[in-house]
C-alpha cells in the first residue's frame, strides 16, 4: 500500500492552537506541502504575524521569525534582502495585513518585493476576541460593530488583492478559498504557484484565502462554511487577479 | 565629510552592507550617501516607507545574520518604539542612529538632546535597554559605528549611536583607517540556510508568563554584565576639580571650552563626559567627583541627563544644571558662567 | 590662528557652500576645521547660515557665539547675526541686496555688491564666491590659491571648467576691498 | 480499497470530515480525547475509495489514508 | 463589572463621547464597551485602522475641545509615542489608557508594569511630560477617568491612565454615581467655527528654535506646576513604620496584605502608594518614610519606579528592589519576607 | 473698473515659502479661492501635514492644525466626526501621503471618510532636499534613487487615485494639473467639486495635483512644466476617476 | 469569610464564566468579590483560569496565589494548579476528562464527572454549573438560589429560558458530591 | 482695457507669468527685490486684456487685475 495522504514533512508534531473547525489549520497543511513538494524545507524562512496564527513557528518546520502586528512584510523584505537565496513567506491575517499593515504589504507589492504572502481572510479579528476587521462585512456583527457593521460609520470593507492589483508591483495575486476538496485543490495550486514564482525570482505573490473563524462567527464549523460561500465569496470574488504571464508574456 | 556621511563611510568599514530607512532632516545625509555608496560595494540601500516598516526591516536583516544599519531623527525614532522592542526582545542586533532635533512633537529641525531619556530609559515597552553612544565628533561619530555594531553583536542587542544634529550636520577631518573592520562573527542563530542544523526561530513572544519571566530575567542579567563591562567615558582635568561639569556629545566640548576659561580664572573645574549612555558611567563618574564639591550637568535639553547624575552621586553633592532647549546651545560663555557661580557658592559655605 | 566665521543669507545664495569650501581649504592647508550649517527646513526661503571655524591647534566648540567675521547676504541676516560680531571684527555686507548701514561703529564693515559682480560675470549663482574673495583679501584664513585646489578636489571633473569662474569671482571680490 | 486512519488524540471534532465524505462513513464517537473533543473515526473502512476528500478538509492533520 | 468595562461607562459619565483605539489584549473590552455604549449616548466609536491612526485621530478631536479617550496596551503604546508627543508639543488635551502586559516585544499578554519609564519619563521624543495615574481598584479606574481628563483639560497636556492586565481583567463591584461630571471647561482655543474670533491654529512646529526654547520654558514651567499642585499618594501605616514598601497600582493592594502580616509579627510596616507617578508624590514619600529605617519599591517588571524612589530618597535611606516580571505577580508572601529580611538587616545594623 | 483677479480672503498676507516656480503656491491660490467661493471660511479647518507645506496654516486664514508626517487623515477624520458642521482639509505631498500615511489615506477613503483631501504629487520629497517618493517615476534621479529608480531595487511608482479607486469607499477622486492656465481651471473645478461634496455631505474626495517642484528636479519653473507634461502626466493621466454621481445615480 | 478559588481547564469549557457568575452571587449577597482571569490570548486551546475571591471584608490582594477551592476540568490544570492548593483545601476534579489520582494528601478531594453529567443534561456547555453546583453544596460560599438569581440578572431575557437548565446542572453537580 | 498690478516685493522672479502671457507683455526686470529676486513687470499695459493667464500661473500670488 502507498501513503496518499500523509502529515507533511513541513509541519512539525505540535499540535495545532485552532479552535475546532478553524481553516487555519487547512491553510497551514497546504503551505506544508507546498514546501515539502518544491523542496525548499531547508531554506524557506517563515515569517509570522500577530493573529491567531502567531506561533506558527511552532507548526512550521523552517527556520522563522515572529514579526510585530501588521509589519510582516517589512520584516519579510529585511530577511530576503539580506538573504536572497532563503524562500521566504509570510503569513498574514486580515487585522494584520489589512489594517495594521497596510503600508506594509502595498510597499511590499509596489516594490515587486521577491517574497509570497498568505493572506488568510477571515473577516474579523480572531485571536483578541472577534472585532471588526477592514474585511469584515457590511451589517456583520463583531464586539466592536455590535449593531452591525455600517458603512456610514465603520466604512466599507477592503478587498486586498483588488486594491494591490491598481499597483504596477505584484507578480502574482489570487484569490481562493478552502470550504469543500475541490476548493482546497485550487488553493494549493495556487499556494505552489506564488512559491514557485518566488523561486523564480519573478516577484511579490500573494494568495488571499477566504478562511472560516467558526469561534468569532458564533457558528459551528459546518454553518461557518456555508457563510463562506453565501456571505464571504459574494463580496470577495474568487479568482486570479494578476499572473507575472500576463504583464510580461512569459511565466 | 560632513558628520552624516562619516557615519555611512564607518558602517561600510565596519562590514554593514544592510541599510532601511526613511529621510528626515537632520540625517538625511547619510541614506543620500548610502544610497550612492552601497551599490558600489554590494549593500543594499532600500528606502522604506516609514520608520516603522524600517526597523521592522532592520529586524528581518538581523535574523539573517548581517550587521544592518538604519538611522532617523527624533520623531521617527519614536516612530521606531515598538520595533526596538521587538528587536530587543528577540535579541536581534542592530544599530540604530539618532540625530536628534528639538522636540516634541514636529518641534524644529535644530540641534536638541531632548531624545536621552527614551534612549536610556526605554522609549518602547517591556523591559528592555538599548546600549547607548554619545560620540562628540565627527571622528568619534566614524568610530562608533565599529563599536556599535561589534557590541550589538556581542550581546545580541540593539545598540545606538545618539547624536545631536550639529554632529550630523558638521563637518570636521575623519579618518576610517582605525575602524578596525571588526572580524563579523559568526552568528548560528541566523535563519536562512538551514541545512544541516537546527531550525533557527526568532520570537519575543512566550504567552507562558513563566516563561516570560525568565526571558525577563536573561535579559535583566544580560544587562548587568553590559553594565559592569562597557561604560565609557572621558575625563577632562577632573583630577583636581572643584566642580565637575558633566554633558555628553557635542556639549562636553563647549564645556571643555568653558572648563579651559574657568582654568584660566584660577578656578579648578574639569569635565566629565559619559559616552555610553546606557550604561551610564556610574563608578566613572563618582571617581571623577572624589575632589568636586559641586557638579555641572549641561545639556542641549530641559534636563534628563541631569537624573542619571543625581541617580548616580545620590545625594552626595549638589547637582546643578543649565540646559538650553529647542535648536538653542549653550555657550561657552554661559557655561562659564555657571561654573563660576557654583564656584562662588563653594567658596560661601567656606 | 584661530578663525570664527559667520555666512548668512537667504536659502539659495550658496552661503552653505562657501562655508563648506572654505573649510575644505583649511583642511588642505592642514589646518583644524568644522562647519556646522544652520541648516533650513525648507528648501526655500528663510534665512540659511553656517559657522565655519579654522585653527592651527584641535577646536573645542565648533559653535561659533561671536565670529570673528560676519557675511552678511542678506538684511535679515544682517540684523540677525550684527550685534553677535566680536568686539573689533569684520563685516562683509552685500551691498547689492542691504541698502541700511551697519549700525556698530566697533567693527570694520567692507560693502560689496556681490550680486552686481556676480551678474557681471554672467553668472548670479558665483555671488558667493565673490564674497568669499573679498574675505580672503583681508584676512589670510586660507590663500586663494588653495580654494581653487580644493574646488577641484570637491567638484566633479565635468565641472571642472567652472574652476576659471570661480577664480574670477574670488578676484573680483578681492578688488572691491583691495 | 484504502486504509484511512485517524489520529483520535488531534482531532477536535469539528465534523467535517464527517461532512465531506462522499460516503458518509465517518462518524464523530461517543469517546472523549484528553482535550475534551468527541474525535472522529470510521463507520465501515471497507467503502473508503482514499478519495481523501476527508483528510483535505481536515483542519487538524488529523487523518492519513493510504491505497 | 470589569476594569475595561468601568473605564467605559466613566468616560460616558465624564461627559466624554470620543474614543478612538484599536483592540488589543487585554484592554479590548473598553472599546468592545463603547462600541456598544456610545451609539447610545450620541458618542462616536471609531476603530482605527491601527494605534498610530488612532492617536492621531484623537489629536484631530481633542484640538475640537471634545473629551477624548483612547486605550492600548503596551506594544500599541508604543506606536503612539509619536502622536503623544505631538499632542504635548501642541498642548491637546487627552486621556489615554494603558492596560499594561508583559514585554518587550510581542511580549505576553499577561499583565505587567513595565511600562512605568516609557510612561513617566518620556517614551516619545523631546521634553515633554505626561500626567500618569495609577489606580489601584476598579472603583478607582473609574474614579481615575474623570480625575485624568480634568487634569488634561485643566493643563492642556496629555494624561494617561496606567494600569496593568489585572486592573482591566478583574471584576470588582463599582459605583460611577461619584464621577462628577465634571463641567466641560470651555475651550476657548477649540477649531471648528471661528465666527467672531480670531482663527486658532495648533502647531508643535517651532522652526525658529529661538521660539521653540521659548516654548520648550513655558511647557517645563507648566509641567513644574503640575508637579507642585498635583501630586497623589495614599499611605498606609506609615507614620510609624520602619520599612516602608513603596509600590503602585494592584501591587500597593498585595504590599498592602504583606504589610498587614508583617504587623501582624511585629513588624512596623507600612505602604505607600504613588497615585500620580508623574509627577512623582516626592514630598509625600519624603514624609512618608520619615520614620523608616529601610525602604523596599514592588514591582512587577525588573525595576522602574525604584529608580524614582532613590532620585527621590537621595541615598538617605537604604532602597531594596523586588520584583516579578512578565506576567507573574508578586504574592504576598513572598512581599512579607522581603520586608522582614530587611527587618532583620536593620536589626543587625543595631 | 472691476477686480477680475486678486489675492483670495482665505489666505493671509503671510509671504509663502515656497521657492520661485513652485506650484504649491498656485494649489493654495485655488483652495483658498474655492473656500471664498464656497464662503466657508468660517467654518473650515485645514489639517497641515509634513513637507514643504507644512507651515500652510500660515496662508490659509482659517483654523488649523498642524498633523503629523502622514497622519493628516487620521486627524482630519479626528477633527470631522467631533466637529461634523467644519469643513475639514487635508493638504498633503506625495511622501506624507503615499509613504508614511498609506495606511491613514486607504482607511480614510474606504471609511468614505467625510472630508476633501487636497493631494500634491511633485514626484518628490521636496521639503528634506530632494528624496526619492512613492511616485518618483522610474529612471527618475533623486538624492536616494541616484542611480535613476530602478523598479527592481526601488519598485514602483504607486498611482494614488488608481489605487484608491479600487476601494468602494471613496465619493469623488480626480487628478489635475496646474501646468496651464486651462489646467489650473479645470484644477479649481475639481477641487471645488471636492469641497461641495464634503458640504453636502457625499463622503472622501481627494484631487490629486501633479505640481513641480523646480528646486528637487534641478529644472528651471519653465522646465519643470515641460517635465510635468511630458512625464509625469505620461505616467499619472489626468481625469476622473471616481465621482460619487456614477456610484449613486446622483450628485 | 475569606474565600478564594481557583477555576482552571481548556479554554472553551466555560471557566471564566463559571467564576464571573460566582463572583456577581456574591455581589447580588452583598459581599466583596473580586475576579480576575488569567485569560488565553487565542480564543483556542491552551488553560485558561480565573482566580475568584469572596470576602465579607475589604478585599486586598485579588490575586490567589493559594486557593481555598482549587476546581480542575483538565488534566494540565489539574497538573499546574494541585501543588498550590492551601492545606486543607478542596479540589474539584472533572472526572470526565481526568484519569489521574490527585497526589496530594493533605486536601480534599471531589470527583466530578461534569461533562458526563452536562451531556446529559444535553448541553455539554452547562458542565461548568454542574461544577459550581459541586463547589457550592460542599462549601456556602453563596446560596445556589442566588446564583440563579444572578443569572437573571446577566443574561439577556431572550436566554432566560436556559436557567431551569442551570438550575438543574446546579442540582447535578450538588447531588454528586452531597 | 485691463489694468494689472504687480506686488513686487512677493515675486520671485521665476518667469511663469512671462511665459503665461498670450500677448508676451511681461518681463523680469532688471531691478532687484529685497529678496534677490528680479520681479516681473508689464511692458505694456495698453495691450494687456485682462485674460488673467499670468495671475493664474503666478505661484505667488503678486498679481491683480482690474478690467
Ligand atoms: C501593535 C499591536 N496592536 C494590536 C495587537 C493585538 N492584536 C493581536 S492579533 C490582532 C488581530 C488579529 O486579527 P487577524 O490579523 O485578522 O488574525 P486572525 O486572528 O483573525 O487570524 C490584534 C489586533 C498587537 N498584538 N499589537
Ligand atoms: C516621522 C517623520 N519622518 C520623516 C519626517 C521628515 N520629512 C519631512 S517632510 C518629508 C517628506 C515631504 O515630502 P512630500 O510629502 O512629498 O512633500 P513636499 O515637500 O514634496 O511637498 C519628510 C520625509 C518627519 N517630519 N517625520
Ligand atoms: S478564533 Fe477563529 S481564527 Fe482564531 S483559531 Fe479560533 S476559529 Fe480560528
Ligand atoms: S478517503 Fe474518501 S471515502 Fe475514505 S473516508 Fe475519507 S472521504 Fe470517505
Ligand atoms: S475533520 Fe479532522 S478534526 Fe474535524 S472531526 Fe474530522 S478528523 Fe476530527
Ligand atoms: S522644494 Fe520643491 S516643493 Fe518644496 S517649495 Fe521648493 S520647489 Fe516647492
Ligand atoms: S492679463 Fe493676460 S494679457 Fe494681461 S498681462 Fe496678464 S496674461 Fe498678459
Ligand atoms: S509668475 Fe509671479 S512670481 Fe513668477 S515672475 Fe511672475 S509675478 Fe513673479
Ligand atoms: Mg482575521
Ligand atoms: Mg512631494
Amino acid at each position: 500500500m502507498e501513503v496518499v495522504f500523509q502529515r507533511p514533512q513541513a509541519l512539525t508534531e505540535e499540535k495545532f492552537s485552532y479552535c475546532p473547525g478553524c481553516h487555519h489549520g487547512i491553510i497551514h497543511r497546504l503551505v506544508a506541502e507546498v514546501i515539502d513538494e518544491l523542496g525548499i524545507i531547508d531554506n524557506t524562512v517563515c515569517v509570522s504575524s500577530v493573529g491567531c496564527s502567531v506561533v506558527n513557528y511552532q507548526f512550521f518546520a523552517t527556520d522563522a521569525i515572529q514579526a510585530a502586528h501588521g509589519r510582516a512584510p517589512a520584516a519579510a523584505t529585511g530577511v530576503k534582502r539580506a538573504s536572497p537565496d532563503s524562500i521566504v513567506f509570510t503569513y498574514q491575517g486580515d487585522g494584520d495585513l489589512a489594517a495594521m499593515g497596510t503600508a506594509e504589504i502595498i510597499h511590499a507589492a509596489a516594490r515587486n518585493e521577491n517574497i509570497t504572502v498568505v493572506f488568510v481572510n477571515n473577516a474579523i479579528y480572531g485571536m483578541t476576541g472577534g472585532q471588526m476587521a477592514p474585511t469584515t462585512l457590511k451589517g456583520q456583527k463583531t464586539t466592536t460593530s455590535p449593531y452591525g457593521r455600517d458603512s456610514k460609520r465603520e466604512g466599507n470593507p477592503i478587498r486586498v488583492c483588488e486594491l494591490l492589483n491598481s499597483l504596477d508591483g505584484p507578480a502574482y495575486l489570487e484569490r481562493v478559498s478552502v470550504h469543500d476538496p475541490k476548493h482546497v485543490i485550487r488553493a494549493k495550486k495556487a499556494i505552489k504557484k506564488a512559491f514557485q514564482l518566488q523561486v523564480k525570482g519573478r516577484g511579490f505573490s500573494l494568495v488571499e484565502v477566504l478562511s472560516a473563524c467558526p469561534t468569532n462567527w458564533h457558528l459551528s464549523p459546518l454553518a461557518s462554511i456555508e457563510w463562506v460561500q453565501k456571505e464571504l465569496m459574494a463580496y470577495y470574488p474568487l479568482g486570479v487577479f494578476r499572473e507575472a504571464g500576463e504583464v510580461d508574456g512569459e511565466c | 565629510m560632513k558628520g552624516n556621511e562619516a557615519i555611512g563611510e564607518a558602517a561600510i568599514a565596519a562590514g554593514c552592507r544592510y541599510f532601511f530607512g526613511y529621510p528626515i532632516t537632520p540625517q538625511s545625509e547619510l541614506p543620500e550617501y548610502l544610497a550612492r555608496r552601497f551599490p558600489e560595494v554590494g549593500g543594499v540601500y532600500l528606502q522604506a516607507e516609514s520608520e516603522v516598516a524600517a526597523i521592522n526591516m532592520v529586524y528581518g536583516a538581523a535574523a539573517t545574520g548581517a550587521r544592518v544599519l538604519t538611522s532617523s531623527s527624533s520623531p521617527g525614532i519614536s516612530l521606531k518604539q515598538e520595533g526596538i522592542s521587538y528587536a530587543a526582545g528577540s535579541e536581534l542586533p542592530c544599530l540604530i542612529v539618532n540625530i536628534m532635533r528639538g522636540g516634541p512633537g514636529l518641534g524644529g529641525i535644530q540641534p536638541a538632546q531632548s531624545d536621552y531619556f527614551q534612549a536610556t530609559k526605554g522609549g518602547g515597552h517591556g523591559d528592555y535597554k538599548v546600549i547607548v553612544l554619545a560620540p562628540a565628533s565627527v571622528q568619534e561619530l566614524a568610530d562608533m559605528v565599529g563599536t556599535g555594531f561589534d557590541l550589538a553583536d556581542k550581546y545580541r542587542n540593539p545598540a545606538m549611536i545618539l547624536g545631536d544634529g550639529f554632529l550630523g550636520q558638521m563637518m570636521e577631518p575623519v579618518d576610517f583607517a582605525g575602524i578596525k573592520k571588526s572580524k563579523i562573527v559568526e552568528k548560528t542563530w541566523a535563519v536562512g540556510c538551514k541545512k544541516g542544523r537546527e531550525r533557527n526561530v526568532h520570537t519575543s513572544l512566550y504567552l507562558d508568563p513563566e516563561e516570560l519571566e525568565k526571558h525577563n530575567i536573561k535579559l535583566a542579567q544580560k544587562y548587568e554584565l553590559i553594565a559592569e563591562n562597557e561604560t565609557m567615558a572621558q575625563e577632562y582635568l577632573t583630577e583636581d576639580a572643584e566642580i565637575v561639569v558633566v554633558a555628553y556629545g557635542l556639549v562636553a566640548r563647549i564645556c571643555k571650552a568653558a572648563v579651559e576659561k574657568a582654568r584660566s580664572e584660577g578656578i579648578r573645574a574639569g569635565v566629565f563626559r559619559p559616552i555610553t549612555l546606557w550604561p551610564f558611567p556610574q563608578k566613572e563618574l563618582r571617581k571623577a567627583v572624589a575632589a568636586a564639591r559641586g557638579v555641572l550637568a549641561v545639556e542641549m535639553s530641559m534636563g534628563q541627563m541631569v537624573e542619571d547624575v543625581r541617580l548616580c552621586l545620590e545625594g552626595r553633592l549638589p547637582v546643578r544644571f543649565y540646559g538650553r532647549a529647542g535648536g538653542m546651545a549653550p555657550t561657552t560663555q554661559a557655561v562659564y558662567e555657571e561654573i563660576k557661580k557654583i564656584s562662588l557658592e563653594c567658596k560661601g559655605v567656606e | 590662528m584661530l578663525k570664527q566665521l559667520i555666512l548668512a543669507g537667504f536659502g539659495g545664495q550658496g552661503v552653505l557652500s562657501m562655508g563648506k569650501i572654505l573649510a575644505q581649504s583649511g583642511m588642505v592647508e592642514g589646518k583644524e576645521v568644522t562647519w556646522i550649517p544652520s541648516y533650513g527646513p525648507e528648501m526655500r526661503g528663510g534665512t540659511a547660515n553656517c559657522a565655519v571655524t579654522v585653527s592651527t591647534s584641535p577646536i573645542n566648540s565648533p559653535l561659533v557665539a561671536e565670529p570673528d567675521i560676519l557675511v552678511a547676504m542678506s538684511l535679515p541676516s544682517l540684523e540677525k547675526f550684527e550685534p553677535t560680531v566680536k568686539l573689533g571684527g569684520k563685516v562683509f555686507v552685500n551691498s547689492s541686496l542691504i541698502k541700511v548701514e551697519v549700525k556698530r561703529k566697533d567693527i570694520t564693515v567692507y560693502q560689496v555688491p556681490a550680486n552686481e559682480l556676480a551678474d557681471e560675470l554672467g553668472e548670479v549663482r558665483i555671488a558667493n564666491m565673490v564674497m568669499l574673495g573679498a574675505i580672503l583679501a583681508t584676512e589670510p584664513i586660507v590663500k586663494s590659491a588653495t580654494v581653487l585646489e580644493a574646488l577641484k578636489k570637491v567638484l566633479p571633473s565635468s565641472k571642472h571648467h567652472l574652476i576659471s569662474l570661480n577664480a574670477q569671482a574670488l578676484q573680483a571680490g578681492a578688488n572691491v576691498v583691495g | 480499497m484504502a486504509q484511512v486512519s485517524f489520529n483520535e488524540e488531534l482531532c477536535k471534532g469539528c465534523g467535517l470530515c464527517v461532512e465531506y465524505c462522499p460516503l458518509k462513513i465517518i462518524e464523530l464517537s461517543e469517546k472523549i480525547n484528553s482535550m475534551g473533543y468527541h474525535p472522529a473515526q470510521i463507520i465501515d473502512v471497507n467503502r473508503c475509495t482514499g478519495c481523501a476528500f476527508c483528510a483535505m478538509m481536515c483542519p487538524d492533520v488529523v487523518i492519513r489514508i493510504e491505497r
